[in-house]
Protein backbone atom coordinates (compact mmCIF):
# COMPACT_ATOMS: atom_id res chain seq x y z
CA UNK A 1 0.00 0.00 0.00
CA UNK A 2 0.94 3.52 -0.12
CA UNK A 3 0.99 5.73 2.72
CA UNK A 4 1.07 9.66 2.73
CA UNK A 5 3.40 11.12 5.45
CA UNK A 6 2.57 14.96 6.22
CA UNK A 7 6.69 16.66 6.78
CA UNK A 8 7.30 20.07 8.49
CA UNK A 9 10.48 22.27 8.98
CA UNK A 10 13.89 22.08 7.62
CA UNK A 11 12.37 18.84 6.05
CA UNK A 12 9.26 20.63 3.99
CA UNK A 13 11.52 23.62 3.04
CA UNK A 14 14.06 21.33 1.77
CA UNK A 15 11.54 18.86 -0.13
CA UNK A 16 9.27 21.81 -1.43
CA UNK A 17 6.52 19.79 -0.50
CA UNK A 18 4.20 19.44 2.91
CA UNK A 19 3.61 15.58 2.03
CA UNK A 20 5.57 12.67 0.89
CA UNK A 21 4.18 8.69 -0.26
CA UNK A 22 6.22 5.89 0.65
CA UNK A 23 5.14 2.39 -0.90
CA UNK A 24 5.11 0.04 1.80
CA UNK A 25 3.40 -3.35 2.80
CA UNK A 26 0.18 -3.91 3.75
CA UNK A 27 -0.55 -2.84 7.26
CA UNK A 28 2.71 -1.56 7.76
CA UNK A 29 4.48 -0.61 11.40
CA UNK A 30 5.13 2.97 12.01
CA UNK A 31 9.14 1.19 12.26
CA UNK A 32 8.64 0.43 8.60
CA UNK A 33 7.05 3.74 7.73
CA UNK A 34 10.16 5.76 8.80
CA UNK A 35 12.52 2.95 7.08
CA UNK A 36 10.68 3.23 3.81
CA UNK A 37 11.27 7.33 4.22
CA UNK A 38 14.63 6.78 4.49
CA UNK A 39 15.15 4.73 1.40
CA UNK A 40 12.75 6.08 -0.82
CA UNK A 41 13.53 10.04 -0.05
CA UNK A 42 17.01 10.57 0.56
CA UNK A 43 16.18 14.45 -0.07
CA UNK A 44 14.69 14.03 3.79
CA UNK A 45 17.32 12.45 4.77
CA UNK A 46 19.08 15.23 6.57
CA UNK A 47 15.87 16.02 8.62
CA UNK A 48 15.82 12.65 9.79
CA UNK A 49 17.02 10.61 12.95
CA UNK A 50 17.91 6.98 12.15
CA UNK A 51 14.31 4.81 11.77
CA UNK A 52 14.55 3.63 15.43
CA UNK A 53 14.68 6.89 16.58
CA UNK A 54 12.37 8.77 14.38
CA UNK A 55 8.79 9.96 15.71
CA UNK A 56 5.66 9.73 13.68
CA UNK A 57 2.42 10.54 14.97
CA UNK A 58 -0.54 9.08 13.63
CA UNK A 59 -3.97 10.99 14.12
CA UNK A 60 -2.30 13.71 15.75
CA UNK A 61 -0.34 11.37 18.25
CA UNK A 62 2.74 10.10 19.04
CA UNK A 63 3.13 6.64 18.00
CA UNK A 64 5.45 3.39 19.13
CA UNK A 65 7.41 1.94 16.52
CA UNK A 66 5.43 -1.54 16.44
CA UNK A 67 1.68 0.51 16.12
CA UNK A 68 -0.12 -0.46 12.72
CA UNK A 69 -0.55 2.37 10.33
CA UNK A 70 -4.19 1.80 8.92
CA UNK A 71 -5.65 2.61 5.06
CA UNK A 72 -7.16 6.52 6.60
CA UNK A 73 -4.55 7.42 9.34
CA UNK A 74 -3.30 10.91 9.51
CA UNK A 75 0.64 10.22 9.06
CA UNK A 76 3.11 12.94 9.91
CA UNK A 77 6.90 13.30 10.27
CA UNK A 78 7.93 14.78 13.35
CA UNK A 79 11.24 15.69 13.03
CA UNK A 80 13.36 18.06 15.48
CA UNK A 81 10.94 20.81 16.79
CA UNK A 82 12.18 24.36 17.72
CA UNK A 83 9.00 26.46 19.39
CA UNK A 84 9.63 28.91 21.69
CA UNK B 1 -6.09 27.70 35.70
CA UNK B 2 -4.61 25.77 32.90
CA UNK B 3 -4.23 27.86 30.04
CA UNK B 4 -3.09 27.14 26.45
CA UNK B 5 -2.98 28.89 23.12
CA UNK B 6 -1.82 29.21 19.62
CA UNK B 7 -2.15 32.77 18.64
CA UNK B 8 -1.39 34.11 14.81
CA UNK B 9 1.54 36.71 14.39
CA UNK B 10 3.72 38.27 17.10
CA UNK B 11 2.38 38.28 21.28
CA UNK B 12 1.26 41.80 21.90
CA UNK B 13 0.08 42.98 25.50
CA UNK B 14 -3.15 43.48 23.93
CA UNK B 15 -4.19 40.76 22.19
CA UNK B 16 -2.82 38.38 25.09
CA UNK B 17 -5.44 40.44 27.38
CA UNK B 18 -8.29 39.86 24.77
CA UNK B 19 -7.55 35.89 24.61
CA UNK B 20 -7.03 36.28 28.77
CA UNK B 21 -10.38 37.94 29.06
CA UNK B 22 -12.73 34.86 29.39
CA UNK B 23 -10.77 33.71 32.37
CA UNK B 24 -10.18 37.33 34.35
CA UNK B 25 -12.72 36.70 36.89
CA UNK B 26 -11.22 32.91 37.68
CA UNK B 27 -7.69 34.75 36.99
CA UNK B 28 -8.91 37.23 40.17
CA UNK B 29 -10.40 34.88 42.14
CA UNK B 30 -6.96 32.60 42.01
CA UNK B 31 -4.80 35.79 42.66
CA UNK B 32 -6.45 36.94 46.17
CA UNK B 33 -7.04 32.98 47.93
CA UNK B 34 -3.59 33.94 49.13
CA UNK B 35 -2.29 30.66 48.16
CA UNK B 36 0.60 32.04 45.48
CA UNK B 37 3.65 33.29 46.77
CA UNK B 38 5.71 33.56 43.16
CA UNK B 39 4.85 33.88 40.04
CA UNK B 40 7.05 33.81 37.31
CA UNK B 41 6.56 34.76 33.31
CA UNK B 42 8.70 34.13 30.42
CA UNK B 43 8.95 35.90 27.14
CA UNK B 44 10.43 34.36 24.00
CA UNK B 45 11.59 37.39 22.08
CA UNK B 46 12.75 36.78 18.62
CA UNK B 47 16.51 38.08 18.03
CA UNK B 48 18.10 39.78 15.24
CA UNK B 49 21.14 37.54 14.79
CA UNK B 50 20.60 33.94 14.06
CA UNK B 51 22.80 30.91 12.72
CA UNK B 52 22.43 29.80 9.45
CA UNK B 53 22.94 26.18 9.37
CA UNK B 54 22.49 26.21 5.55
CA UNK B 55 25.58 28.72 5.68
CA UNK B 56 28.20 26.56 7.88
CA UNK B 57 26.48 27.92 11.13
CA UNK B 58 27.62 31.54 10.66
CA UNK B 59 25.54 34.54 12.23
CA UNK B 60 23.60 36.25 9.62
CA UNK B 61 20.56 38.91 9.81
CA UNK B 62 17.11 37.99 10.43
CA UNK B 63 14.00 39.82 9.55
CA UNK B 64 11.49 37.97 11.74
CA UNK B 65 10.91 33.90 12.10
CA UNK B 66 7.82 32.18 10.72
CA UNK B 67 6.41 29.57 13.17
CA UNK B 68 4.97 26.23 11.74
CA UNK B 69 2.55 24.47 13.64
CA UNK B 70 1.09 21.05 13.15
CA UNK B 71 -2.87 21.79 13.87
CA UNK B 72 -4.55 20.16 16.14
CA UNK B 73 -1.37 18.04 17.58
CA UNK B 74 0.23 21.73 18.37
CA UNK B 75 -2.19 23.04 20.19
CA UNK B 76 -3.36 19.68 21.93
CA UNK B 77 0.20 18.88 23.14
CA UNK B 78 0.77 22.34 24.25
CA UNK B 79 -2.11 22.37 26.48
CA UNK B 80 -1.22 18.75 27.51
CA UNK B 81 1.98 20.04 28.40
CA UNK B 82 0.49 23.09 30.63
CA UNK B 83 -1.62 20.31 32.42
CA UNK B 84 1.37 18.02 32.88
CA UNK B 85 3.94 20.59 34.05
CA UNK B 86 1.20 22.40 36.38
CA UNK B 87 0.96 18.49 38.50
CA UNK B 88 4.07 17.98 38.44
CA UNK B 89 5.25 20.95 39.60
CA UNK B 90 2.24 21.63 42.18
CA UNK B 91 1.50 24.51 39.98
CA UNK B 92 -1.50 27.03 41.52
CA UNK B 93 -1.70 28.34 37.60
CA UNK B 94 -0.24 28.11 33.96
CA UNK B 95 -0.66 30.23 30.81
CA UNK B 96 1.16 29.14 27.75
CA UNK B 97 0.75 31.35 24.45
CA UNK B 98 2.63 30.36 21.47
CA UNK B 99 2.79 32.37 17.86
CA UNK B 100 1.55 30.99 14.52
CA UNK B 101 3.34 32.67 11.49
CA UNK B 102 5.35 35.18 11.40
CA UNK B 103 6.79 37.13 14.42
CA UNK B 104 9.37 39.67 13.71
CA UNK B 105 12.93 41.07 15.70
CA UNK B 106 11.98 42.67 18.72
CA UNK B 107 8.25 40.76 19.15
CA UNK B 108 7.04 38.19 21.56
CA UNK B 109 6.82 34.73 19.90
CA UNK B 110 6.31 32.80 23.35
CA UNK B 111 4.87 34.09 26.50
CA UNK B 112 4.72 31.46 29.70
CA UNK B 113 3.27 32.63 33.29
CA UNK B 114 3.19 30.19 36.26
CA UNK B 115 2.02 30.88 40.00
CA UNK B 116 2.66 28.52 42.43
CA UNK B 117 3.20 28.93 46.62
CA UNK B 118 6.93 29.27 46.43
CA UNK B 119 9.81 30.62 43.90
CA UNK B 120 12.05 27.41 43.77
CA UNK B 121 8.25 25.57 41.71
CA UNK B 122 7.69 28.38 39.35
CA UNK B 123 11.98 28.64 38.37
CA UNK B 124 11.51 24.18 38.16
CA UNK B 125 8.20 24.86 36.14
CA UNK B 126 9.46 26.88 33.80
CA UNK B 127 12.64 25.31 33.10
CA UNK B 128 10.62 21.97 32.50
CA UNK B 129 8.32 23.47 30.31
CA UNK B 130 10.45 24.76 28.01
CA UNK B 131 12.90 22.13 27.56
CA UNK B 132 9.71 19.51 27.17
CA UNK B 133 7.95 22.46 24.70
CA UNK B 134 11.40 21.76 22.16
CA UNK B 135 10.98 18.04 22.23
CA UNK B 136 7.53 17.09 22.21
CA UNK B 137 4.84 20.06 20.43
CA UNK B 138 4.70 19.89 16.60
CA UNK B 139 5.96 23.59 16.20
CA UNK B 140 9.02 24.64 13.49
CA UNK B 141 10.88 27.94 12.82
CA UNK B 142 11.66 29.06 9.42
CA UNK B 143 14.31 31.76 9.44
CA UNK B 144 13.48 34.97 7.26
CA UNK B 145 16.43 35.92 6.11
CA UNK B 146 17.24 39.70 5.59
CA UNK B 147 18.91 40.75 2.36
CA UNK C 1 19.92 48.92 32.19
CA UNK C 2 20.55 48.07 36.06
CA UNK C 3 17.71 49.60 37.99
CA UNK C 4 16.92 48.90 41.76
CA UNK C 5 14.28 50.67 43.43
CA UNK C 6 13.30 50.03 47.66
CA UNK C 7 9.52 51.65 47.14
CA UNK C 8 6.97 52.29 50.07
CA UNK C 9 3.96 49.73 50.20
CA UNK C 10 3.03 47.05 47.31
CA UNK C 11 4.38 47.01 44.17
CA UNK C 12 1.36 47.69 41.79
CA UNK C 13 1.33 47.92 37.97
CA UNK C 14 0.60 51.38 38.26
CA UNK C 15 3.20 52.43 40.90
CA UNK C 16 5.85 50.21 39.01
CA UNK C 17 4.59 52.03 35.37
CA UNK C 18 5.72 55.79 36.83
CA UNK C 19 8.70 54.50 39.09
CA UNK C 20 9.96 53.18 35.55
CA UNK C 21 9.00 55.93 33.38
CA UNK C 22 12.07 57.58 33.95
CA UNK C 23 14.09 55.08 32.32
CA UNK C 24 11.39 54.37 29.22
CA UNK C 25 13.07 55.49 26.47
CA UNK C 26 15.83 53.58 27.47
CA UNK C 27 13.74 50.48 27.78
CA UNK C 28 12.70 50.84 24.31
CA UNK C 29 15.47 51.26 22.47
CA UNK C 30 17.15 48.20 23.96
CA UNK C 31 13.88 46.16 23.30
CA UNK C 32 14.49 46.63 19.74
CA UNK C 33 17.91 46.73 19.57
CA UNK C 34 17.25 42.65 18.64
CA UNK C 35 20.40 41.53 21.09
CA UNK C 36 16.96 40.57 23.78
CA UNK C 37 16.32 36.33 23.08
CA UNK C 38 14.22 36.17 26.79
CA UNK C 39 12.74 38.05 28.92
CA UNK C 40 12.03 36.75 33.14
CA UNK C 41 10.17 38.40 35.46
CA UNK C 42 9.23 37.56 39.16
CA UNK C 43 6.86 38.44 41.54
CA UNK C 44 7.32 37.41 45.31
CA UNK C 45 3.72 37.59 46.34
CA UNK C 46 2.69 37.80 50.27
CA UNK C 47 0.90 34.54 50.95
CA UNK C 48 -2.02 34.43 53.79
CA UNK C 49 -0.63 31.40 55.54
CA UNK C 50 3.20 31.40 57.29
CA UNK C 51 4.73 29.48 59.71
CA UNK C 52 4.44 31.36 62.99
CA UNK C 53 8.06 30.94 64.32
CA UNK C 54 6.95 32.27 67.72
CA UNK C 55 4.34 29.02 67.91
CA UNK C 56 6.38 26.10 67.31
CA UNK C 57 6.21 26.84 63.70
CA UNK C 58 2.74 26.16 63.14
CA UNK C 59 1.03 28.03 60.12
CA UNK C 60 -1.30 31.00 60.73
CA UNK C 61 -2.93 33.12 59.19
CA UNK C 62 -1.55 36.41 57.85
CA UNK C 63 -2.94 39.90 57.32
CA UNK C 64 0.22 41.73 55.97
CA UNK C 65 4.19 40.98 56.01
CA UNK C 66 6.22 44.67 57.17
CA UNK C 67 9.00 44.79 55.37
CA UNK C 68 11.63 46.54 57.74
CA UNK C 69 14.92 47.95 55.40
CA UNK C 70 17.96 49.36 56.73
CA UNK C 71 18.73 52.09 54.51
CA UNK C 72 20.32 53.72 52.47
CA UNK C 73 22.55 50.50 52.87
CA UNK C 74 19.47 48.39 51.64
CA UNK C 75 18.81 50.20 48.45
CA UNK C 76 22.50 50.26 48.02
CA UNK C 77 22.63 46.30 48.13
CA UNK C 78 19.83 46.19 45.74
CA UNK C 79 21.83 48.15 43.34
CA UNK C 80 25.44 46.34 43.94
CA UNK C 81 23.64 42.85 43.98
CA UNK C 82 21.68 43.94 40.38
CA UNK C 83 24.55 45.20 39.02
CA UNK C 84 26.34 42.07 39.66
CA UNK C 85 23.98 39.19 38.40
CA UNK C 86 24.06 41.14 35.66
CA UNK C 87 27.82 41.37 34.90
CA UNK C 88 27.98 37.64 36.03
CA UNK C 89 24.90 36.26 33.72
CA UNK C 90 25.46 38.61 30.42
CA UNK C 91 22.31 40.14 31.30
CA UNK C 92 21.28 42.80 28.85
CA UNK C 93 18.31 44.66 31.39
CA UNK C 94 17.42 44.17 34.86
CA UNK C 95 14.99 45.67 36.81
CA UNK C 96 14.81 45.10 40.53
CA UNK C 97 12.05 46.56 43.22
CA UNK C 98 11.63 45.96 46.46
CA UNK C 99 8.72 47.40 49.20
CA UNK C 100 9.16 48.68 52.00
CA UNK C 101 6.64 48.78 55.08
CA UNK C 102 3.33 47.07 54.86
CA UNK C 103 2.17 44.81 51.90
CA UNK C 104 -1.15 42.93 52.43
CA UNK C 105 -1.67 39.18 51.55
CA UNK C 106 -2.12 38.52 47.85
CA UNK C 107 -0.13 42.25 46.97
CA UNK C 108 3.46 42.27 45.64
CA UNK C 109 6.70 42.83 47.60
CA UNK C 110 9.31 41.99 45.07
CA UNK C 111 9.56 42.01 41.47
CA UNK C 112 12.76 41.40 39.16
CA UNK C 113 12.81 41.60 35.48
CA UNK C 114 15.61 40.43 33.54
CA UNK C 115 16.22 40.12 30.05
CA UNK C 116 18.75 38.57 28.26
CA UNK C 117 20.11 36.71 24.72
CA UNK C 118 18.92 33.41 25.88
CA UNK C 119 16.76 31.76 28.39
CA UNK C 120 19.42 29.76 30.47
CA UNK C 121 21.23 32.93 31.16
CA UNK C 122 17.16 34.63 32.58
CA UNK C 123 16.47 31.46 34.54
CA UNK C 124 19.89 31.32 36.67
CA UNK C 125 19.88 35.20 36.86
CA UNK C 126 16.55 35.29 39.12
CA UNK C 127 17.64 32.64 41.04
CA UNK C 128 21.11 33.86 41.57
CA UNK C 129 19.71 37.28 42.41
CA UNK C 130 16.95 35.91 44.81
CA UNK C 131 19.74 33.55 46.36
CA UNK C 132 21.81 36.24 47.09
CA UNK C 133 19.43 38.69 48.19
CA UNK C 134 18.05 36.62 50.91
CA UNK C 135 21.70 36.41 52.45
CA UNK C 136 23.23 40.15 51.56
CA UNK C 137 20.80 42.76 51.24
CA UNK C 138 19.53 44.04 54.98
CA UNK C 139 15.61 43.56 54.35
CA UNK C 140 13.46 41.83 56.93
CA UNK C 141 9.82 40.91 57.30
CA UNK C 142 7.68 40.59 60.44
CA UNK C 143 4.48 38.97 60.52
CA UNK C 144 1.26 40.81 60.44
CA UNK C 145 -1.20 37.97 61.86
CA UNK C 146 -4.85 37.73 61.45
CA UNK C 147 -7.07 38.06 64.83
CA UNK D 1 34.44 52.76 75.08
CA UNK D 2 30.54 52.48 74.00
CA UNK D 3 29.22 51.53 70.96
CA UNK D 4 25.65 51.63 70.44
CA UNK D 5 24.78 48.85 67.30
CA UNK D 6 21.70 48.94 66.01
CA UNK D 7 19.19 46.31 65.50
CA UNK D 8 16.58 44.63 62.83
CA UNK D 9 13.83 42.17 62.45
CA UNK D 10 13.69 39.50 65.06
CA UNK D 11 16.47 41.05 67.38
CA UNK D 12 14.75 44.36 67.45
CA UNK D 13 11.19 43.18 67.85
CA UNK D 14 12.04 40.72 71.09
CA UNK D 15 14.15 43.43 72.78
CA UNK D 16 11.74 46.18 71.92
CA UNK D 17 14.25 48.88 70.65
CA UNK D 18 16.13 49.67 67.43
CA UNK D 19 19.50 50.08 69.48
CA UNK D 20 22.10 48.71 72.05
CA UNK D 21 24.98 49.39 73.68
CA UNK D 22 28.02 47.39 74.68
CA UNK D 23 30.74 48.48 76.39
CA UNK D 24 33.88 47.38 74.74
CA UNK D 25 37.97 48.12 75.15
CA UNK D 26 38.90 51.26 73.25
CA UNK D 27 38.93 50.70 69.43
CA UNK D 28 37.39 47.15 69.50
CA UNK D 29 37.29 45.34 66.77
CA UNK D 30 33.99 43.62 64.90
CA UNK D 31 34.40 40.12 66.32
CA UNK D 32 34.59 42.21 69.63
CA UNK D 33 31.44 44.16 69.41
CA UNK D 34 30.02 40.82 68.21
CA UNK D 35 31.52 39.09 71.45
CA UNK D 36 30.00 41.83 73.50
CA UNK D 37 26.77 41.95 72.21
CA UNK D 38 26.98 38.16 73.18
CA UNK D 39 27.68 38.40 76.89
CA UNK D 40 26.03 41.82 77.54
CA UNK D 41 22.81 41.29 75.69
CA UNK D 42 21.43 37.88 76.30
CA UNK D 43 18.32 38.78 75.36
CA UNK D 44 19.47 38.92 71.87
CA UNK D 45 21.15 35.46 71.85
CA UNK D 46 18.19 33.91 69.54
CA UNK D 47 18.58 36.11 66.78
CA UNK D 48 22.92 35.93 67.22
CA UNK D 49 24.92 33.82 65.38
CA UNK D 50 27.67 32.33 66.72
CA UNK D 51 30.24 35.55 66.81
CA UNK D 52 32.59 34.22 64.84
CA UNK D 53 29.68 33.89 61.85
CA UNK D 54 28.30 37.19 63.03
CA UNK D 55 27.80 40.23 60.66
CA UNK D 56 28.35 43.69 61.39
CA UNK D 57 27.63 46.38 58.44
CA UNK D 58 30.17 49.43 59.57
CA UNK D 59 28.71 52.73 57.73
CA UNK D 60 26.89 50.85 55.53
CA UNK D 61 29.20 47.97 54.25
CA UNK D 62 29.66 44.38 55.83
CA UNK D 63 33.23 44.20 57.59
CA UNK D 64 35.45 41.93 58.26
CA UNK D 65 36.03 40.74 61.95
CA UNK D 66 39.72 42.29 62.49
CA UNK D 67 37.95 45.98 61.29
CA UNK D 68 38.66 47.88 63.99
CA UNK D 69 35.43 50.40 65.09
CA UNK D 70 36.69 54.39 65.39
CA UNK D 71 34.07 56.16 67.31
CA UNK D 72 31.18 57.94 65.10
CA UNK D 73 31.25 54.84 63.47
CA UNK D 74 27.65 54.02 62.26
CA UNK D 75 27.60 50.54 63.67
CA UNK D 76 24.42 47.74 62.62
CA UNK D 77 23.90 43.86 63.39
CA UNK D 78 22.54 42.39 60.17
CA UNK D 79 21.05 39.36 61.14
CA UNK D 80 19.44 36.71 59.39
CA UNK D 81 17.51 39.00 56.55
CA UNK D 82 14.14 38.23 54.63
CA UNK D 83 13.78 40.03 51.42
CA UNK D 84 11.61 38.81 48.41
Amino acid sequence: MQVEVLIFGAASFGAKTDRVTVEVSAAPTVREVLAALHAQHPALKFALPPPASGRLAVNHSFARGDQAIRPGDEVALITLVGGG
Amino acid sequence: MVLALIIDGPLTPEFEARALLAHADQWRLLAHDGTIGATLRFEGVVRRAERDPEAADVERDLLALDYQTYDPMAQRGLEALAASVAERHGLRSIVALHSRGRVGVGEVSFVLEVAAPHRVETLAAVADFIDRLKQDVPIWKRAVWAG
